[in-house]
């Protein structure tokens, strides 16, 4: 808070609706750009469907391959939204408000994501509409039992929860850009708002929405990445799989990985809005210490997974984890996994010079999450390679290009959905910024001047 | 009696590994009747042959005193078996003759069923099958050609079981022991793979020859340790050199 | 009274612009919803009940290279003549098991070589007619080369599905009162003949001048009757 | 001062009325003095604690050796060191978040570590009886690979002394202005005590720097503490002497569930010092709802470890897996799973949702009774079939024969009054010999917070400082 400074209502609508009333130079080439990396990927999607798998590097026994890898790397991603608007809303920790909206958003975007790599990395997808129980004439039901029916509709109900939570708060933005346009976009925004005017039973039940929304979406945050560990913990034959750690070690490393690519876009979004005033040094310094807490709690984890995958003393579990952690080229993979995760970002999160400087927490982040990628790969394809001793084609996974290049896709195309979304919303939300300015004022005690909050009285 | 009764057996199959001589006649015979693609070298580089019967080397003792053993390795048909509740859409269930069986066509291929499975016996169609054009008549009609975007694995020869108990019904008899062979069963030229009902409920006059073997002292069962409770039973391999002349896997 | 006129003019004039500017997308975007709703729903409904909605092949004929009449060969009473228009025959009452010889021992019903067919048609059957000039060209009775017919197919079952004949055919002559679209009488039988069983998926084939698939023959029809004849519904029993 | 006493008596929504700098001094140290129900109440828990060496004794002699009897006495230390182990951390969590209401509370949370020492006094009699680590070339499963013989043995009292030691310096280095004042507003012994333990505290801002990186030291060594020794705890004492468990998340849950129990104690406590310790003035709804919400949260929490365990041995279907799931859940401690399920779990979770009963003050502690009592329950079911484990089975790959269940005899349950009743005593000394509500933590809360009038409603000005 002692970054705080007094923003004139004024300034805040025009400084945050940039994008929307005077767009940037650089949107444009940057979308168009972005958008002939989307459309090659879809290109890329399409001949995947028209050929079939064989054109990816999975064989026998590894089946599962770097496209389920980048499924659980998103859904993590995914968990930021929550952690930052729910938790931190019920939390009432006021460093929150200018990221809830971009984090949301990463959240649906990502899940959308997310949600079509299991999708094309299945066999006959145009017959994925069996998920869903709809077929009485042959009697045959989905399998309740299979975590892969649970998943489908975990990430679906996170989604639907996340779109509105989203749209909830986006409502009194809507409303302040229809009143600054003009000509179809005023047209476009009246319709959004739905006559959105701010009076004081919208806003009632605009807070009661999200207040409702966060508590609802929290067993939703962790249940999505509990279904999705349990994807793999629940097979007995492949080493290394079968942890009954998975649930929350997912969850907690979802969330390390989550709050990191939130700190990597709200560089980006200071960088590119030039939003100094409102993504302050100190939001960063917050998210941070958070991310301390979360990153060691996640090697803790790591290092239990580790650990009780070795107590058993058995032969293929042992012969696993030596090829995964000594064997060469994992080896190496290995080390960079841990250094990125964890051993280069956190010491220096705990210097507070780092903690404020905006490049550092880029690139810091943007490490940890190479980091969590790698972590997914290791938890996914090595315990796929080295299974059980009948593997008589012990042949190393080698992803084929095009599976390296729908993962560096995945990544254009959050960027272009997050860039087309940023040119008509305002990224970080008005109204939370306002209300910030009236809640936080500074109060004299004794000598020193110290910030402080007006609560509402419990 | 005259419709045809399902649910009546239990099928298995006991493999006495001390018969095996590495052959591989069973691969190619079964490879034959079930209409498995031709795997060619690209395929193995890439690891993706496909053999719902495949004979597995492994070497016993320590060197000097070291052995090449030989193991035919099938789909175990687990009772408890880990494909089969991981599948969204029951494309792989247990049937109720004790057969953990996989329907093509309702197999979406998410492939979860392979990582599920310790044996490693369930293969994905990564290609739409190709035959050169003479082989285009050998194939077995009673087989579906699997498309590709599909898992599939050794059936017991499914479309023997059917054909004999249909067989069996027409005529209005019992099905014989030893009636229905496996093609490879049929073709194992020591004797090998022995097919038969095994259910121990079955109250039965002729106890059936697979059904005799599977309390051998020799008998074994693949992985002990998951509790699969597969229906194929090895027989261990006889090794006059050591103590008590039986030793395991 | 003038004033309360200003009054809802000016209630008019003051409607909310998003209530404007919604009604034309709500408008649109409702039938769309409709549209798309009602598409999903039409596919639910023939998946439950199993019908498929008739075109592409169901109960549409086929023309066959040879215009063979099921009348005139299995059907009772005159028939008009199918390569002699004008003409008509007496049903000769033919049993489906005369042609059709495997579907009471094998999976196939199978179609009968074209010698069982010349084996009558050498001699019966007027030399003018333009249908049974391709038969015997075809069986080698004339100077030209002989040539296979290619009939073609009407009941086709996806590849995926095993389906034989014979316990089929086994099952219905021992429960008559299961058979389906018989004629009357058939039902009440203690024993019925093969060829009074064949109805029950394919119709009264003996009155088609062109053979059309009556029943959609799709899963659902055959578990349904496997269900209620207490027969097994493995998936495994036609799928393998 | 006494006028508006009684308005705090009943629970209300209105913001209690801050006392001054002195009367919070006053008040405070006053309330240490000790009366004749306390006296009592002191003698009869000293007769119970000793009546619980007895046990321990009686128990030694009566089945020497045998390990199988011995797991009543190791699931009342494992849950000593969850109910005493996770309070402290109640105290530490909160202030390193800045939240407010937890300053009346820090002083009981942190008195809990005192219980370290009858944790650490009960492992003495369960290091001699666990099973060596290797035997006859076999090793037990055990989170040491090449370690000595004894090193579990080793490293679990070190870690629990460690823990006790960390909690007391916690629990002393937080309490050091409040001797200062012991010394400055009292007579007699207390005044004598205060001026020695309060190191001359002036409060100066070097004193009061030091004494805020202390806690946040010790703070954050204590919590590290805590998960390592529930960690070599719960499997040094329970995991390895099951062949086949392995459980990967069984540390975190016992973490976890310490939590839960720390909640609860703290809760019970505050309700204890409310009701009988003439504390009304300084422990209000605020402590107790926000423990409520703790608590409630925390009960999920153990659900969803208990569940992420649980569907893992039961999807996975191993022999292994099933062998744990008959040992713990089905099979002899099926009504221990059965009670602990429902205490810790279903019945806060159904309780704690109701407002009436979250928002009030005797609701969560009502709560925290039911869930205390079901930890108890729980580190049962899960330590005493452990320990009935044949020691020649416990090196096998999986447990083949489920033992059965075995029932507490008299000096298990001399043992288990004894070491809670010797755990609370040293609470209630403690709470004599210095103040039970930190008295610089409140004296700091009512300068840092003021109501104010916001807009057309009231609120608090909350101060946050670095």
């Amino acid at each position: 808070m002692q970054q705080r400074r007094d923003l004139s209502q004024t300034h805040t609508n025009r400084v945050l609706l940039n994008s929307q009333l005077n767009t940037p130079s650089w949107w444009l080439p940057t979308v168009i750009l972005l958008g002939i990396v989307v459309i090659i990927g879809w290109v890329v999607i399409g001949f995947i469907l028209n050929k079939g798998l064989g054109v990816t590097g999975l064989s026998r026994p590894v089946f599962w391959g770097l496209m389920i890898v980048t499924f659980v790397f998103w859904v993590g991603i995914s968990h930021a939204g929550i952690m930052i608007s729910a938790i931190l809303r019920l939390t009432q920790a006021e460093w929150r408000r200018p990221v809830t909206r971009a984090a949301e958003l990463l959240t649906v975007f990502s899940l959308l994501t997310a949600l079509l790599f299991p999708l094309i990395h299945e066999g006959r997808p145009w017959r994925a509409y069996w998920y869903a129980p709809y077929d009485f004439a042959r009697g045959i039901f989905p399998s309740v039992r299979s975590p892969l029916v649970w998943d489908p509709s975990a990430i679906g109900t996170y989604l639907t929860g996340s779109t509105l939570f989203l749209y909830v708060a986006l409502l009194p933005d809507l409303g302040n850009l229809r009143d600054r346009t003009t000509g179809w976009q005023k047209v476009f925004y009246t319709m959004l708002a739905l006559g959105w005017r701010g009076n004081p039973r919208q806003w009632k039940l605009q807070t009661i929405g999200g207040i409702l929304l966060s508590a609802l979406m929290l067993p939703i945050f962790v249940s999505v990445h509990s279904i999705v560990s349990w994807d793999f913990a629940v097979t007995t034959g492949v080493e290394g799989w079968h942890s009954t750690i998975f649930a929350p070690y997912f969850v907690i490393g979802a969330v390390h990985s989550g709050v990191s690519a939130v700190v990597t876009m709200m560089a980006l979004m200071r960088w590119l809005w030039k939003w100094g005033d409102f993504i302050r040094p100190e939001h960063f310094d917050a998210l941070a210490r958070l991310l301390i807490v979360v990153a060691t709690g996640w090697l803790g984890f790591t290092f239990l997974e580790l650990i009780f995958a070795l107590y058993t003393l058995e032969g293929p579990e042992l012969a696993l984890r030596e090829m995964q952690i000594f064997s060469w080229p994992w080896n190496v993979w290995f080390i960079v996994f841990l250094l990125t995760g964890y051993f280069i970002p956190v010491p220096l999160w705990l210097f507070k010079k780092v903690r404020n400087n905006i490049a550092m927490m880029f690139w810091t982040s943007i490490l940890v999450n190479i980091g969590m990628w790698l972590e997914r790969f290791f938890i996914v394809v090595p315990g796929l390679a080295r299974k059980t001793p009948f593997t008589f084609a012990w042949e190393s996974y080698k992803p084929s290009p095009i599976e390296w290049f729908l993962l560096g896709w995945s990544v254009a195309w959050v960027s272009f959905l997050m860039l087309l979304f940023a040119r008509f919303f305002p990224l970080v939300p008005l109204f939370e910024q306002k209300e910030s300015q009236v809640f936080t004022t500074n109060v004299k005690i004794g000598r020193a001047s110290v910030p402080a909050i007006i609560r509402e009285q419990e | 009696m005259t419709t045809e009764v399902f649910g009546k057996h239990k099928w298995g199959m006991v493999v006495d590994v001390d018969r095996c001589t590495g052959c591989q006649a069973c691969v190619l015979a079964c490879q034959v009747e079930n209409n498995v693609p031709l795997n060619t070298q690209e395929r193995y580089e890439r690891a993706r042959g496909m053999a719902w019967i495949r004979v597995e080397r492994y070497w016993e003792g320590e060197f000097p005193d070291v052995k090449a053993r030989f193991i035919p390795i099938l789909c175990q048909h687990c009772e408890n078996a880990p494909c089969e509740p991981v599948c969204p859409v029951f494309a792989t269930y247990h049937n109720p003759e004790g057969m953990n069986v996989q329907i093509y066509n309702r197999c979406v291929g998410t492939r979860y069923c392979a990582n599920g499975c310790p044996y490693i016996v369930r293969f994905f169609n990564y290609w739409e099958p190709v035959w050169p054009e003479s082989f285009r008549n050998h194939l077995n009609p009673d087989v579906t050609v699997r498309s590709r975007g599909i898992m599939e694995k050794c059936s017991f020869c499914m479309q023997r079981i059917r054909r004999g108990v249909r067989n069996a019904a027409k005529e209005n008899r019992e099905l014989e022991d030893g009636e229905i062979q496996t093609a490879c069963q049929q073709a194992c030229p020591t004797d090998a793979l022995v097919f038969g009902d095994i259910d121990p409920d079955n109250n039965r006059t002729n106890p059936g020859r697979a059904y005799s073997m599977i309390n051998d002292d020799r008998a074994y069962t693949l992985l002990p340790r998951l509790n699969t409770d597969p229906n194929v039973i090895y027989l261990a391999k006889v090794d006059p050199d050591r103590e008590g002349g039986a030793g395991g896997h | 009274m003038a004033s309360l006129l200003e009054f809802i003019k000016e209630k008019h004039r003051t409607t909310p612009l998003w209530i404007k500017a919604l009604a034309p997308v709500l408008l649109l975007g409702g039938l769309a919803v409709f549209a798309v709703t009602g598409a999903v729903t039409a596919f639910v409904i023939t998946a439950w009940l199993g019908q498929p909605i008739p075109v592409l092949g169901f109960d549409q004929t086929v023309k066959q290279p040879i215009a063979f009449p099921h009348t005139i060969h299995a059907g009772t009473g005159l028939f008009p003549s199918t390569g002699l228009p004008g003409q008509f025959i007496d049903g000769l009452e033919m049993d489906c098991t005369f042609c059709h010889r495997t579907v009471t021992s094998q999976a196939n019903a199978g179609v009968p070589p074209v010698a069982l067919c010349s084996y009558c048609h050498k001699v019966i059957g007027p030399e003018e007619n333009p249908e049974l000039a391709k038969l015997r060209k075809a069986a080698g009775l004339t100077e030209e080369d002989p040539s296979p017919i290619n009939w073609k197919r009407v009941h086709r079952l996806p590849d995926h599905v095993r389906f034989v004949h014979e316990p089929h055919i086994r099952y219905l002559t021992q429960h008559p009162s299961e058979i389906r679209n018989a004629a009357p009488g058939v039902n009440q039988l203690s024993e019925a003949l093969p060829s009074q069983v064949c109805s029950t998926c394919h119709g009264d084939v003996a009155s088609m001048l062109e053979v059309k698939q009556v029943e959609a023959l799709k899963m659902g029809q055959c578990v349904d009757c496997h269900r209620e004849n207490e027969a097994p519904t493995d998936c495994t029993v036609c799928h393998h | 001062m006494a006028t508006d006493r009684h308005s705090h008596t009943e629970v209300s929504h209105e913001h209690p009325s801050a006392p001054s700098a002195g009367e919070v001094v006053e008040d405070l140290v006053a309330a240490t003095g000790a009366g004749v129900t306390f006296r009592r109440v002191a003698y009869i828990l000293g007769f119970l604690a000793v009546l619980g060496v007895v046990g321990v004794i009686g128990k030694a002699v009566t089945v020497g050796g045998d390990t199988t009897k011995w797991g009543y006495v190791a699931a009342v230390m494992a849950f000593l060191l969850t109910a005493g182990g996770g309070a402290p951390m109640v105290a530490i969590a909160p202030a390193l978040a800045k939240a407010n209401w937890v300053r009346p509370a820090s002083r009981i949370a942190a008195m809990f570590s005192l219980i370290g020492i009858v944790t650490s006094l009960l492992l003495i009699p369960l290091l001699v009886l666990l099973p060596s680590l290797v035997v006859e070339e076999t090793r037990r499963r055990s989170v040491w690979f090449e370690a000595p013989v004894y090193s579990p043995h080793v490293w679990g009292m070190m870690a629990l002394v460690g823990l006790t030691v960390t909690g007391l310096a916690l629990f002393y280095a937080s309490a050091l202005p409040d001797f200062a004042a012991m010394r400055d507003h009292s007579t007699g012994w207390r005044q004598r005590w205060g001026e020695k333990l309060s190191r001359g505290w002036r409060g100066t801002d070097v004193q009061w720097r030091s004494l805020r990186m202390r806690i946040g030291m010790f703070g954050t060594l204590y919590f590290l503490l805590l998960v390592f020794t529930h960690f070599l705890i719960s499997t040094d004492f329970a995991m390895s002497m099951v062949p086949g468990w392995r459980d990967a998340i069984f540390p975190m849950y016992h973490s976890v569930s310490s939590l839960q129990a720390g909640i609860a104690s703290v809760t019970l406590a505050l309700w204890v010092a409310r009701r009988y310790g003439g504390l009304e003035r300084y422990l209000h709804l605020d402590q107790f709802w926000a423990l409520g919400k703790l608590l409630f949260a925390f009960s999920l929490l153990w659900f969803y470890f208990f569940f992420s365990a649980f569907i893992v041995f039961w999807y996975g279907r191993a022999n292994a897996d099933i062998a744990f799931l008959d040992l713990l859940i089905r099979g002899p401690m099926v009504y221990g799973f059965a009670t602990a399920f429902v205490l810790c779990f279903f019945a806060p979770w159904w309780l704690l949702i109701w407002n009436r009963l979250r928002v009030s003050v005797n609701g969560p502690a009502a709560v925290a009774v039911v869930v205390l009592f079901g930890l108890l329950v729980d580190r049962v079911r899960l330590y005493v079939p452990s320990w009935s484990v044949p020691g020649d089975r416990i090196h096998d790959s999986y447990l083949t024969d489920i033992p059965a269940t075995i029932w507490p005899d008299a000096f298990d349950i001399l043992t288990i009054i004894g070491a809670v009743s010797a755990a609370v005593l040293l609470m209630l000394l403690a709470s004599r010999a210095v103040p039970a509500v930190s008295i610089w933590e409140v004296q700091q809360m009512n300068l840092l917070s003021r109501p104010v009038q916001f807009l057309r409603t009231h609120g608090v000005l909350v101060a946050k400082p670095d």
